[in-house]
């Protein structure tokens, strides 16, 4: 079955500046517990890849971004008037957990697993 | 320095929900500032265009390690402390700016007259 | 039980023009399908409230936002270089369905349930 829309545009060659910027995808994000001042209660890892998630949402959100219907409305919504709704955003969609080996304020040695410290994919909500 | 009595390992569903005060930033379903938690309450200072703003709320148990914890390197001075002894716990707590990082005053070339 | 921690300012005053902005909450977003021009497939409703997210996500993250501990570690990491590292994204946390009256592709009527098209709730994420 073969779907299809046109839609006119209402300004001028807009949106060359938005192009240059990158779709919404997932980017380095090495956080280090030494800089961060923890290294006093985080005994390992001291460091670890989080990745983080950054980049446009534009029409269409494509399937590998697990779009919500919300978030396709709001980005419809915002294609008819930027100004006034705001696109969707990148965000972590799946994520997962590291275990970290602490001291805690009872001075015990805590092996912790922490949930959803890792980014493994973005997703436009 | 945190005091976690076991804490990590009790289930989610046994602990208890607190109530804090919150000022600033409160839920939208908060009635007189007040707020329910299932981690801390905090009181935080920080500074504002040059001037120490005060808020307090709550803080979720998920992460509550590291926001109670925060970082001495944020490019903002601040201060946040977190209690979970009793209700309205962050009412006692005042903390305090910590001293404004001086500019170092050697920039390296040191000017003998 | 309190737990204290303080954190040294590296620059100025800066930051005026972020508290002029809210904070992370649900803000209302009006969806008329007959402005989207779907008023020809779409036989009810015409509109419908469906909200959307919007504001900053900064330190400390409260509890009714929910935040994930990658949220707070990204937030964290923001407050030390926001240069380097966005702050995490106000997004729904929680959705609600509406039920919508069309005709098909086949010039049936139907009336059919979509997920997620209302926000409920916003968290950083």
């Amino acid at each position: 079955t073969a779907i299809s829309a046109r839609s006119g545009g209402g300004g001028g060659g807009r949106g060359h500046g938005k192009r240059s910027k990158t779709r919404c995808s997932r980017k380095p994000l090495h956080v280090n517990f030494k800089e961060l001042g923890w290294d006093d209660w985080i005994i390992a890892p001291l460091d670890y890849e989080a990745y983080h998630c950054e980049g446009i949402c534009d029409f269409p959100l494509r399937s590998h971004l697990e779009p919500t219907n919300h978030a396709i409305i709001q980005t419809l919504m915002n294609s008819m008037d930027p100004e006034s709704t705001p696109p969707s955003c990148c965000v972590p969609s799946k994520l997962s957990p590291i275990s970290i080996l602490y001291i805690d304020s009872g001075n015990n040695v805590v092996y912790k697993q922490y949930e959803d410290m890792v980014v493994e994919s973005c997703g436009c909500r | 320095h945190r005091k976690e009595d076991g804490e990590s390992t009790a289930p989610a569903t046994t602990r208890r929900l607190l109530w804090c005060y919150c000022h600033h930033h409160c839920p939208e379903d908060s009635s007189n500032n007040t707020c329910r938690t299932d981690g801390y309450c905090f009181t935080m200072i920080e500074e504002e265009s040059g001037l120490p703003l005060l808020t307090s709320g709550c803080l979720g148990w998920e992460g509550s390690d590291f926001q109670c914890r925060d970082t001495p390197k944020s490019h903002r001075r601040r201060a946040i402390e977190c209690c979970t002894d009793a209700d309205y716990c962050n009412k006692d707590l005042h903390p305090t700016l910590p001293p404004q990082k001086t500019q170092s005053f050697f920039d390296g070339n040191v000017h003998h007259i």
